[in-house]
């Protein structure tokens, strides 16, 4: 099997579904000609034609507004927001109407829509190139959530969300895209190449959306995780030798309830980590099940490791940025109690 | 020299005038007498009707224009007269007067406690109707709450529309939306929403998707002046545009947002029409209250559509007769005389006028006709509520509160719905 | 003292700040001849002149857009959004500029707005007037969030938040407007008049944000709650004759943690109700707060009763409201434990 | 006639064309050659300048010319010279070249890694620098990324500037943001924002509180053509125009957004300019990259505002002969030659030229102004890094990240600050 990147792997998902499904069109802002500006579409317009993969006007709620109409007829909409940080405009259309669609309409219409944007820091982007912003469309009832880790997961969950009948917000970590990164910055890059989940089929293949992974067992406390974090927290358990199980939950709504339950049990002791912000992020949601479901078991407080809730300030990145370190250190404080 | 800055000027002249924020005047206010002095009086039959395959640029004089075909005698003249034949005019007719008894029947149930909630459309009905007549029957339609006429000329149940005011146990809907929010699939009817504006791009997204299929069929969007500032107004103008999009883009100014004249939506010198310039698209605007004028103004559009010569903004130029919802007291923002001293009268009685003109009805049979259809509404409303009235119920269970906000229910909701023990 | 309703209070809070301060304007859909579709602007277009309070073009967006223009300028422009469910089309400015503002300038330029919006349901508004949207800004650094449950909260909250240097995102239970709800709409509605809180002075007085109140003092089980739900759970202690504390938290951010712990500390058991969806609502934010302060005191699972994670439905409002009930339920699961 | 729907129409002859998608071709792709076909030739002078009070109507025109001063030969003909003395001519040839001179070593400096990012103006420099002479120096601006010369012609000293780019501990903006996203208070340089178009309102609602002030400045805003596909765009237009707000709204046509060209941003068969006609505003169409009718448009158009005239829309038509940004790439999407065979040329040799025709430069005095400006931007950049870079630092402590979120530290960022160790 070829080792992809996860901008390769994305891309591959996009030509299987292209290949797979006339009705998938795919478009954006400079995601045509040239490809986008991460080039997860590099060359799908030369291979498909500009019907099927295109360049929209700067307007990501006009966007989200033409692929409610777009998957009313009976398109499967793949968008493309160029920053997360730039979905703003395109909340209205994509709560109001793509999120509550299928419900008003007693399941006369529906919007298959699937919505990509890079996100998280890690690239110098400063605050409107870095954010992470899952935790407002997690609240949305109507929408689902997905952050894959690694180009196997990016590749066969994107197909899934491509091919999920409901409105799915799909967030690539962008410090990703060519290699795992562990928080330290100060090493040198490492390429997908080395890694397990770099080897993706070429052909066709899906990721169920709503199952977490585990992707390190552990004992002595279980570390919940999506995204970037996955690798931060596998270096954390490492350099602080704790027996940490980690759990990569992938899809964040629905969310993979019983995995999250069984490993708590297991362990007694919980750390979460994001990089979002901290108050009302995805943590605080999953700090709040992890207590009704396993109150009995747990030993010490669930600890949130998190970005600061401040903007994602240009020359701190690095200080803003719960590296390696913080995560440790919420591990050490959820094993002390 | 060595610097890069402009030499100091003078400081601003001390006399120079002070600047002054401009507040649109809210006039005339309620007990003043109506002031139509900004609406100039179009004579019918005046603007040329080009050919459907004309540059968009040719059509950006109506917008400082008005199609009209009915002349203050109830005759039909000019280009724009789509010469419809008389039994076409009277079914028309009948769904104008069959959506104005419908609204008429609702707003009462809703003073009567049996809906919590409805919106006319009085005076506006030759939009709905004449545009759903103009229009094949499934061309997809994307309209706001105020296009019930379409619905009804689509020949749509009275029954089910009832029932979904009544939020009954055969309210199509479930229960869940607030009455007139609509959704029709079978009459290529897109869902209601609450929001504003939303469906505009909806529309240009949709006729896109008909253009990449090959598709034959249009689709068509409705938008109040009022809720032309919102962004959805521009990102359907913008796309549609760009993509040359097969899709007949109405503005409805019915000259009033709630308590906000169209002034506040900034129709002050200068049209909604003209909104369209700037982007390149064709533009018409007409007489909302002329059957005739939007019928042939939606056949130009829709042809000029189909043909592949792309969308066209027509702005639908009226009066909101009734108030704006049943939450709304209009005697506190305007005179109560308005709708009557309106200068283009109502579209019902203007094409009746035309129909007797022409020997083809009578006031006699225009009496005759609003009794039976008030008795039809009547009939028809008695039926829906032996399914149920929102005061009464019954209503849809409360587990259905839990489907349809996913394709399959994720466990959180299944769980929800046991917490409240179904 | 004269007794107001939270809708005469809330238009004495207005009147007295356009009195006060010249900087101050007023506007949004319908606020100025009409004076606002739930009256709250009444007068004040007659009494102040059109210049300083007026209506708008209706485009949320639009209003926060000049707003933050306003702001720099150094007005103190305060914004009416017709209801909560359309604040969408404003996010962008709200976060991107508003809440981003004063930061990103290095403390140059700052936001000194306040947007009020009519929340929750109760009325029968159907899904798009009847939600509670908090979650999605308490999220948002650089956002102050403010809920109500009375009249003199209402005019007292809405003067510090007008007098804030910082965005104040205002919101009203519009089911209080006109009397205090106990969530048993089979019973006649009561007017203010009868109510303590109902007590407001004329003039000018602050009720300083980021402070809790207690409303009811208990030993057995505490309850966090704001806005409509305040009164849902003082009925819910009522009827199950629960010994419960029940703090009223007004402001969400910044939140009074020290009330919270105190009472939770003494408690050991807490309840959490929120008419909002629960996924992501505020509630999850206390939860993940209350196990992280006062784990070692919790002798039950905090409980969170909340609207369902669904839009909120036109007939069956009832059956989503968390009324007295649930919220009564709740109390004796975080007893039992 | 019982029936209230329109009868059976024949079904859509099959043989009627199909509908089909158009999506704007890419062209000349790399390695094509340059076409400007799309570009009529305006000739300079040819367009009247009315009097600053006239209705916004009689712009409309406008719309659809070339406003132009400086013609081939480097004569400044017609209307709208605004006759600037010499002396200032030169000022403002030499902000436009410090202002090239600054954008060349910053983006330098980026390769070098001693910045993160950067964005240059390069043949766009008439704009910032042109508007700024014509403008007054406290008139509030809220430009976007690309109008730096506007803060260079309002002498903002480079080393200041040059702080921000490196985040050093001289940073204003204490590392927070990317590099050119200045704010500058003191030189009424609004906050820039990394959102595109959200500037076009706040310009508005600054100049609708100048005008409640009663006071005398103007704002004046700046966008992208491709950034007015975004809300703000529409919300701007739709304010100035209900308010009358003293603000100049300049579009920046320079052809690219990124790799996407302006008809994606809805260009074709339009102009942006005539974005403005339908909300009923005032619109020019200048020639950007000619210094004396950006600075005669900009000065007509300032005067209307401070005389209560209202709100201007302004498109500055000119080209972006630099990469998007230091991480942009055009070689992937558009010829290289296309900088050079823009029709309107080059802004500062254009200038340059005008002024060698009036005697009052020379070709001599031109090279060695150059290098003289090389020299002092080098030298600046030198005094800056000792500063530090963002390479190197040092940068401001960690510790100030949570201030400035709120006028007052919450205790849930006072607490974030202690678990950060500080
Ligand atoms: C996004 C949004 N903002 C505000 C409202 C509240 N609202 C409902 S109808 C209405 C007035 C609409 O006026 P117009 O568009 O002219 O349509 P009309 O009612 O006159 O037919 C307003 C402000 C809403 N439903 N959605
Ligand atoms: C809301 C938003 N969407 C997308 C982007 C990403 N982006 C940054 S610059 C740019 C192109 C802007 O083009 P234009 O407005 O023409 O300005 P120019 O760069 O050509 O001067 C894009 C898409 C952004 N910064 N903000
Ligand atoms: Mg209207
Ligand atoms: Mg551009």
């Amino acid at each position: 099997m070829p080792a992809m990147t996860m901008v390769q792997a994305l891309n591959s998902a996009l030509e299987v579904m292209l290949a797979r499904d006339p009705g998938v069109v795919i478009f954006g802002e400079d995601v045509g000609f040239y490809g986008g500006v991460f080039r997860v579409t590099e060359g799908l317009q030369q291979k498909h034609g500009q019907e099927r993969v295109f360049d929209t006007p700067i307007a990501e709620g006009g966007m989200l507004g033409v692929a409610v109409g777009m998957g009313a007829y009976g398109l499967r909409p793949v968008v493309e927001i160029q920053f997360a940080d730039y979905i703003y405009p395109a909340t209205d259309q994509l709560i109001s109407a793509a999120a509550r669609l299928r419900y008003r309409s007693g399941g006369e219409f529906w919007a298959p829509i699937t919505v990509r944007a890079p996100c998280g820091g890690g690239i110098f982007g400063g605050q409107t190139h870095s954010q992470s912003v899952e935790a407002i469309f997690t609240h949305v009832c109507g929408l689902k959530t997905v952050i894959p880790s690694n180009p196997y997961d990016a590749k066969g969950l994107l197909i899934s969300a491509i091919e999920d009948d409901d409105p799915v917000v799909f967030f690539e970590p962008k410090r990703l895209y060519h290699g795992p990164f562990d928080g330290h910055p100060e090493r040198p890059a490492v390429p997908w190449s080395a890694h397990k989940q770099a080897e993706v089929p070429e052909g066709y293949f899906a990721v169920p959306l709503g199952r977490a992974a585990v992707v390190r067992e552990g004992a002595a406390v279980t570390v919940l995780v999506y995204g970037t974090m996955v690798h931060v927290a596998l270096a954390a358990a490492e350099e602080a030798g704790i027996d940490a199980e980690i759990v990569d939950l992938r899809t964040l709504l629905p969310l993979d309830i019983d995995t999250i339950v069984d490993s708590v049990k297991k362990t007694g002791r919980c750390v979460i980590a994001h990089e979002a912000t901290r108050t009302c992020g995805f943590g605080a949601e999953l700090a709040a099940l992890v207590q009704e479901h396993c109150f009995y078991h747990l030993e010490a407080p669930i600890v949130r490791v998190t970005g600061w809730d401040t903007p994602y300030p240009h020359a701190l990145e690095w200080d803003y940025f719960p590296g390696p370190a913080r995560v440790a250190d919420g591990l050490r404080r959820a094993l002390e109690g | 020299m060595d610097t890069v800055t402009a030499p100091e000027q003078p400081a601003p002249d001390a006399a120079a005038p002070r600047l002054k924020l401009h507040i649109p005047p809210h006039h005339p206010a309620p007990g003043e007498a109506p002031d139509f002095s900004y609406v100039p009086r179009f004579p019918a039959g005046a603007v040329e009707r080009p050919d459907i395959g004309v540059p968009a640029r040719a059509t950006h004089p109506f917008a400082y224009q008005l199609i009209r075909v009915l002349d203050d005698d109830g005759e039909a003249v000019g280009d724009w007269n789509p010469h419809i034949d008389p039994e076409t005019l009277r079914r028309g007719l009948r769904a104008m007067m069959l959506t104005r008894a419908y609204d008429d029947r609702m707003f009462r149930q809703q003073r009567q406690g049996k809906i919590t909630f409805y919106m006319k459309c009085t005076g506006e009905e030759a939009i709905g109707v004449g545009q759903a007549f103009a229009l094949a029957p499934d061309d997809m339609a994307f309209p706001y709450y105020r296009q019930q006429g379409l619905l009804i000329a689509r020949g749509w149940p009275l029954l089910d529309m009832m029932c979904q005011c009544y939020s009954n146990a055969c309210d199509r809907l479930k229960g869940r939306q607030l009455p007139v929010l609509y959704s029709v699939r079978e009459a290529s009817f897109f869902s209601l929403a609450g929001n504003l504006g939303c469906q505009f791009p909806h529309a240009v997204g949709w006729a896109m998707a008909s253009a990449y299929k090959g598709d034959r069929r249009i689709a068509v969007s409705w938008i109040g002046e009022g809720s032309t500032a919102e962004p959805d107004f521009h990102h359907a103008l913008t796309f549609a545009a760009v993509y040359r999009a097969p899709v007949v883009l109405n503005v409805v100014n019915n000259q009033w947002a709630i308590s906000s004249h169209q002034e506040i939506a900034g129709g002050d010198g200068t049209t909604f029409a003209s909104r369209a310039i700037g982007y390149g698209l064709a533009c018409l605007r007409v007489d909302g209250n002329d059957f005739l004028a939007v019928y042939g103004a939606t056949q130009w559009a829709a042809a000029r559509a189909r043909a592949n010569h792309g969308a066209t903004m027509i702005e639908l130029f009226t009066y909101r007769a009734a108030p704006h919802s049943t939450s709304d007291d209009p005697s506190r923002y305007r005179p109560a005389e308005e709708a009557q001293s309106w200068p283009y009268g109502d579209p019902i009685e203007r094409l009746s006028r035309h129909l007797i003109r022409l020997g083809e009805w009578s006031p006699e049979r225009q009496t005759q006709l609003a009794s039976e259809l008030a008795d039809e509404v009547r009939e028809t409303a008695r039926e829906a509520e032996r399914y149920g009235t929102m005061e009464t119920g019954p209503h849809f269970s409360a587990k259905t509160m839990f489907e349809d906000v996913f394709k399959e229910m994720p466990w959180h909701l299944r769980r929800q719905r046991q917490e409240m023990g179904m």
